[in-house]
């Protein structure tokens, strides 16, 4: 397979769109209607393509890539469950699709209400009232959240509140989120158990503490046993409680971080409400927060005028705006869709399944690979591949690689750090016992396989392990046309 | 339940496996007394047909450009979308997968994300683009976090008074708690002018931000701005449509040392404002490529010497770096690079430069028709390409209800953004606009002004 | 020029290697006196944006169902379609494929097609299926071909009245010049009686084709009537409906010898008409399978002993045969046989049998609202599913054309097809519909009646 | 790669597709709604997989077939071209797709403006007035044209014109069409250019011949160069000229059958206005013929009105219809979008490409294999495979199979029966010269590789060879659950 790049497809006036001929007098020269100074000679070098070499370039490139719809994608963390056909048909209406994000509110009811039940979904279902669906993604998530918990303090007095506790299990965007804010950030290291220790939070907590960023379950899969006492700790502090919304997929309708005492969390729309992941994007990451937060909410959110509905933008408070218009809406609208398509019962059958699916993977994995913390896990857990590289010089990665081998996308590799050689496996709901056997079967299969055939993994697909050294130490960011 | 798989006999044979005598000893980690002991209060599950029915019923309540002629931009247009960029971006390899952690076998995501750096740089002039932002406000805002660390600068963040309000909201809002200080610059003219900028910049400036094409459509003195900016040694970050710039100077070509824009012109829905995507890019100097945001591709060879793509410089980002982290995104718009990366290859050079023209001169007839309406005037005496702004002798809230009931949205209300300027409308006029409905707006403009005259 | 891809020095370098010094010299066999030399009287080109617009005018012109109410069958109804169908049917790889010649190439579509056999088999109750025909029309013609090479009789086809006219009209046509009769059995009270088949067949009787559920909607004595066929040696065609058998007894149940159905209710969308999908299953003795007509997906192995597809007992077929072919069918509906086995695998044994029972329901609650109606009353006592008709004491035309203003397609009026019932109209009812559609219908049904009346 | 069937993924009591709840009384049993007689004691035993099964198994069938948007595809006589996008988002308007067929002309004008229009550049392309678009294939064309022969003939007492006159260069649907219609085939032999035997006809044409059934282009890829002679003999003889038009690709714009002297053709949309395949269908096989044969043709048609458009049944001597509804109009619709995109200008640059590209093609092939027949050809040309055969006992079918690894598709292989180890090529207008000279290069190459490596070629698809012998010995057409 060639791995030819659009542009040394192209050739000299080669060409596929065409444009309509134009229907207004064109007869002046563009200099009288723009002076020659803002006009650029050329176009930019753009690739000369023709619509059947298009086509071919990019069906052959997609072929290359593993997805939902043709494997088993366990990629702890990321929460890859079956994407339903059916919302991206109807993500697909015109009077939705092609709705301008500036069209007046008596133009987009339909739209409006949609987004203001999606508004009403997450603070019911997170148990925390008043919902902003502005930030784009989990990350921008976290930094509107820190950034309402600053303004919060700030119209509080509480300006040396400067400090953000992260324990160390947390995905890294905690502390960069906190940094982004404005505040310091302090490590909190996790218990044997792999969960927050209680004397070192104590520890750590103060007059300073700003917030302290919890994600539960964690990214170990381990649910907070302690999660009240840890809530009522940072509360006595007087700080606030952010809930990383990361793995809500284990609890829909089974516990509220509201109701565990999360002042704030944001949600991954697209992993809990199952947005598909597009190769890393879009995403939508709303925040929903208690009522005292809610005037510090960027700007606008939708209300109910009795049977209408209209954008606000009045919260004297608001830290202002996180993104230009409303939101990712169309991650938002495939959220509601699997939301109106699985209801109460629905979402909390999600959620038991998917710690059903997770404790059964483990029980399995565990036939072959260490699984450090004791079970019953939510809906992910981390193996360690740690005997294999002890006893074979086999690392984690190289398990990953031969998965691909046999036609399962891999883990989550050497995250969370907390455990080394981390295999971190989210199976999701959406997949069957049998799908979860024959993955297991493969993982002990593997271990079995010769270490010189792991390392040199993966052999089926279209490019062998590449050269990241080399890729970050002389980094080839574009094509150059040569010379 | 709907997507849910495993049969009664499944469950049975799982809970063995696992030792539990039912689901619900799973979640013993979770204390009763935190259980949610009721349904969510969400409403019941809809099947398929239902909820195709429901969401028909409520598309039915919006009434989408197609159905209103669409006059407005304001940072989002409505350019043709060619069929090709729906067909690849619905392939479905491509939407159901996830960010490119395993190269092998995400090659045709990671090659699409090179080649879409690749049209960055030839669309800006410049020589590093990222594999792409949220949107072009929180990009600008992005832009500003690697002034900050290039220049090592803590003072004012000067921003054109003519860049859309909503960037600089974004901005504002993103910046809050950190070491510099937005301050904007009027325009009262419709553009910034150059000396201006000489004048306020400073050794501590961070760096200067332009639009052009700006809110108002016109185009900015980008190269003589860029000028005062970097004599100060402040950074130059130049907001560009990548649309019009099939006819107008590059950022880069322009002295632009990052480059930002609003992606969505290129092959992206209009989807009520999202997702879109943000676009950045900039110089190749190592401080720069040190501080860029978001995610990279970057081509290499594996094992057999055949070239190959994979994710690179992933130390920049927050999972490695954690609280050292300049930027907190971790992730791109994967789905949106690849529509813009489609679109841009469909139109190529010609279509794209045509596309461009086009606009210009149907913005220009239409500028001309209108004005020639009594009760409306051009705003300012600036040159444009696809967006210009009328003020009205009328109230404009209700001479734009007015018209919507005639099927147009005609236009940009600006007086919410620029209080000076409550009678000021931006029309935004592509390639899908014809004359026969340019010209049907000016006369239902004319009978508008006329009764509320 | 579109789609065209050869630059100007690409054909010059063209040319040279064919030595030849243009174009123009490559059409020498074609001889002057018979070159066209004006242009092509057709519309000029036009762009992918101007070619939308055009084609968004005239769908504009329909009023498609989902815009009126559609309570019109008569051989295409208006199921819902599952977006899985949509979805995988959208695959480039099925539906710009060719027929797989190269069955190493080809394994998707060959397999594919060997599920859709053996889902109709499963549908049918009978042995084998091929690979689908056009539509049913020419499917009952294809049928009756067979009956004739099996039986070798040259008598006469004895059709139902209460066959689908326009399928009695196409095998007409397509046995126009062969060596049969087609003779139309009554159906006064809308469904044939067994006896008076007992009475036809004779040992000359080549086949004896009855549709169930029938034109009117009502259910047909299947199992008297084929019996009656076979005690005469004569062929069993059996019409069904694909979606009613979720509920009913399968033709192969019914002793059907032949089963031929129009599958468009699988997945297919109303489309006009076309391209619908003709469903052909039979009898696995040898001379069936010998006489059956379009292609066949046959399982083997390769040469390492793998399960694989081919197509296979192609000797039957015109391009080996020739003038001895029983059947010209060359090609097959592959892409909407593709749709029946997605969606029929999308709705499995539950949802077939739930969606017929909604039909069901739904119809007869109709039935029941429209009958309480003056001027209204079912047109005969038969059991039905999801279709029956009506006798309304009105114009039909001017009932029809009113219920149209009012937003409904309510139904097919018969008396083109049976001038002797001039007041028929066959109401069609799916698991769309809803009741209140349903109670709309008769609400609207009384008004107009009142004003006809 | 696994080659599950969709039934062996088959597990009870699972389901993906559910129904709406009944919103009409259902408390009635079944039974007194419809007698037990008529009902099934269960549904048809049809496979229970979920949504997530059915996608991943039919989106992984799909990847193992070649197609147009992924290889070059130069099956010869197929006319497998680019099938553009625009037209696939096009058709899938409700204002056209979901059209049904027996709705009243008021509420379809667009639909039959349309079909209206196609019927008028049909018939403008073919130089044959009368045009109906009813048949769903070119075979049904064919048939439907000769069905109008026999009753016009019928019409005019000449029931003795029972002959059919085909070359024996024609595609087997012809003499299988006439035998259909009612006719006798005769074969005519062609001579050793390929071409049509003048004396060879003059001696089978007589009082009893009803159709000469010609194919210009022909198969060969060679344009009849005594076109107007063999119609003008066909004509003296008191016969029709029927023109199968598989190969209108080559003259479109250039010279139309009418003006030849043909009095019917067919036409394959799919093929020459590219309506995509569809893996074998839906075609569409619309016929043109001249004024006096109008009255014979199948009904409906769509008249015009002034402004309206109807469909008319009022032809009195109308052979009735050869299908149910109108025709294949989503095929129709593709190919007024191909004609509309392409213009008077385009449609003749669409031939002279193709031809160019063939003759090219011829060329470069010509290097390596023989070419029987002296150029230019027309659209495609026959190259043979006799020399290999003769000197290393391959064959051309090898041939065709080791291109598969290379990743092109074959060429047609083995038709025209005419020439000896046949390999029939169509590179279509819509590929580029890299495009041939890469399959040309690769032509170039596979004839000089090892013959055991060829003859158990393709190495790289999911499966290798098949046993088409024992697949027609022992025919399994079904799965059967295993007992």
């Amino acid at each position: 397979q060639s791995t030819e790049l659009v542009f040394e497809l192209s050739r000299p006036g080669r060409r596929g769109h065409r444009v309509p001929p134009c229907d207004v007098p064109a007869d002046t020269p563009l200099s009288s209607l723009v002076p020659d100074r803002f006009l650029a000679a050329e176009p930019p070098p753009l690739p000369e393509v023709a619509e059947i070499d298009l086509i071919r370039h990019f069906t052959n490139l997609s072929t290359r890539n593993m997805c939902i719809d043709t494997q088993f994608y366990p990629l702890g963390s990321c929460t890859m469950k079956y994407n339903p056909k059916r919302h991206e048909r109807l993500a697909a209406l015109p009077g939705f699709a092609d709705l301008h994000p500036l069209q007046p509110d008596d133009t987009v009811q339909g739209m409006l209400e949609l987004l203001y039940e999606m508004q009403q979904f997450l603070a019911e279902i997170s148990g925390l009232p008043a919902v902003s669906l502005q930030p784009a993604a989990g990350a921008q998530g976290e930094l509107t959240a820190l950034l309402v918990a600053a303004a919060y303090f700030r119209d509080k007095g509480q300006t040396h509140r400067r400090k953000v506790l992260v324990p160390d299990s947390a995905h890294g965007t905690n502390p960069a989120s906190a940094q982004l804010a404005g505040f310091d950030t302090v490590t909190v290291k996790s218990n044997a158990k792999g969960l927050v220790d209680l004397e070192e939070l104590k520890a750590k907590l103060g007059a300073d503490t700003a917030v302290f960023m919890i994600t539960n379950p964690n990214t170990l899969g381990l649910f907070e046993v302690q999660i009240r006492q840890i809530t009522d700790l940072v509360h006595a502090a007087g700080g606030l409680v952010y809930l990383d919304g990361a793995n809500m997929n284990a609890i829909l309708g089974i516990t509220r971080p509201g109701d565990f005492g999360a002042d704030m969390q944001h949600y991954n729309v697209h992993k809990t409400f199952t947005g598909p992941h597009g190769g890393g994007g879009p995403g939508s990451g709303p925040i929903a927060v208690r009522d005292f937060l809610a005037p510090y909410l960027p700007a606008p959110v939708v209300v109910r005028d009795g049977d209408t509905f209209r954008l606000s933008d009045t919260r004297d408070k608001t830290i202002g705006r996180v993104r230009s218009f409303f939101g990712n809406v169309g991650i938002l609208f495939r959220g509601y869709c699997y939301i109106r398509t699985l209801g109460p019962d629905g979402l909390k059958a999600c959620s038991e399944t998917a710690v059903l699916n997770a404790n059964y993977l483990r029980a399995r994995v565990s036939e072959a690979f260490d699984v450090p913390h004791p079970g019953p896990c939510m809906h992910e857990f981390v193996a360690s591949g740690r005997s294999l590289l002890r006893e074979r010089k086999v690392r984690a990665m190289d398990v990953c690689k031969r998965l691909l081998d046999y036609g399962f996308h891999a883990p989550t590799v050497y995250f969370p750090l907390v455990v080394p050689e981390a295999l971190m496996m989210e199976p999701t709901e959406t997949e069957s016992k049998e799908t979860l056997d024959a993955f297991a079967d493969v993982l002990l299969t593997i271990k079995g396989e010769d270490a010189e055939l792991l390392k040199t993994a993966p052999h089926t697909h279209v490019v062998s392990r590449p050269d990241e050294v080399k890729a970050a130490k002389e980094p080839v960011l574009r094509w150059r046309a040569p010379v | 339940m709907p997507y849910l798989l495993n049969t009664d006999a499944d469950r049975a044979a799982m809970l063995a496996k696992i030792g539990a005598t039912s689901v619900d000893d799973l979640f013993a980690p979770i204390p009763a007394e935190l259980r949610l002991t009721r349904p969510l209060d969400i409403p019941a599950a809809l099947c398929e047909q239902d909820l195709t029915a429901h969401m028909q019923r409520l598309a039915a309540k919006n009434r989408p450009a197609g159905e209103l002629v669409c006059f407005l931009g304001g940072g989002a247009y409505d350019h043709f979308v060619p069929a090709v960029v729906d067909a690849v971006a619905g392939r479905s390899e491509f939407y159901t997968a996830y960010t490119p952690y395993q190269a092998e076998a995400s090659q045709g995501t990671l090659q699409a994300v090179f080649e879409y750096q690749t049209l960055m740089c030839q669309l800006t002039g410049l020589e590093v683009a990222n594999a792409s932002l949220y949107e072009a406000g929180s990009a600008v805002a992005e832009a500003v976090l690697m002034a900050l660390g290039v220049t090592g600068r803590t003072g004012e963040v000067l921003v054109a008074g003519s860049v859309h309000p909503q960037y600089v909201q974004t901005l504002r809002t993103l910046t809050e708690n950190l070491p510099c200080r937005v301050r904007v610059l009027p325009t009262p003219h419709g553009f910034l002018d150059p000396d201006d900028v000489a004048k306020a910049v400073t050794d501590s400036t961070v760096c200067v931000i332009l639009q052009s094409p700006n809110v108002f459509g016109c185009l900015e003195e980008s190269a003589a701005v860029g000028a005062a900016a970097k004599k100060g040694g402040a950074v130059f970050v130049s907001v560009f449509d990548p649309v019009s710039v099939g006819l107008l100077r590059r950022p880069g070509d322009d002295g632009a040392d990052i480059a930002v824009a609003e992606g969505q012109g290129l092959g992206v829905p209009l989807g009520f404002g999202g997702p879109y995507l943000g676009i950045l890019a900039c110089r190749g100097d190592t401080e720069y490529l040190r501080k860029i945001p978001g995610r990279l591709v970057g081509q290499t060879t594996d094992r057999n010497g055949k070239r190959c793509w994979v994710l690179t410089l992933q130390t920049r980002e927050q999972h490695i770096r954690r609280e050292k982290a300049t930027s907190n995104i971790c992730t791109n718009q994967g789905l949106l690079a690849l529509r813009a990366a489609v679109h841009l290859t469909a139109l190529g050079p010609t279509g794209l430069r045509e596309t461009a023209e086009l606009c210009l001169r149907k913005a220009h007839y239409a500028a001309a028709e209108l004005a020639k309406v009594g009760g409306v005037r051009l705003a300012f005496d600036r040159p444009f390409v696809k967006e210009f702004t009328v003020r009205l002798a009328a109230d404009v809230p209700a001479v734009l209800a007015g018209l919507r009931e005639s099927g147009f949205l005609a236009g940009l209300p600006l007086g919410d953004w620029y209080p000076d300027l409550p009678d000021a409308v931006a029309v935004a006029v592509t390639e899908k606009r014809t004359k026969a409905e340019i010209d049907a707006l000016a006369a239902a403009l004319r009978e508008q002004l006329a009764k509320t005259a």
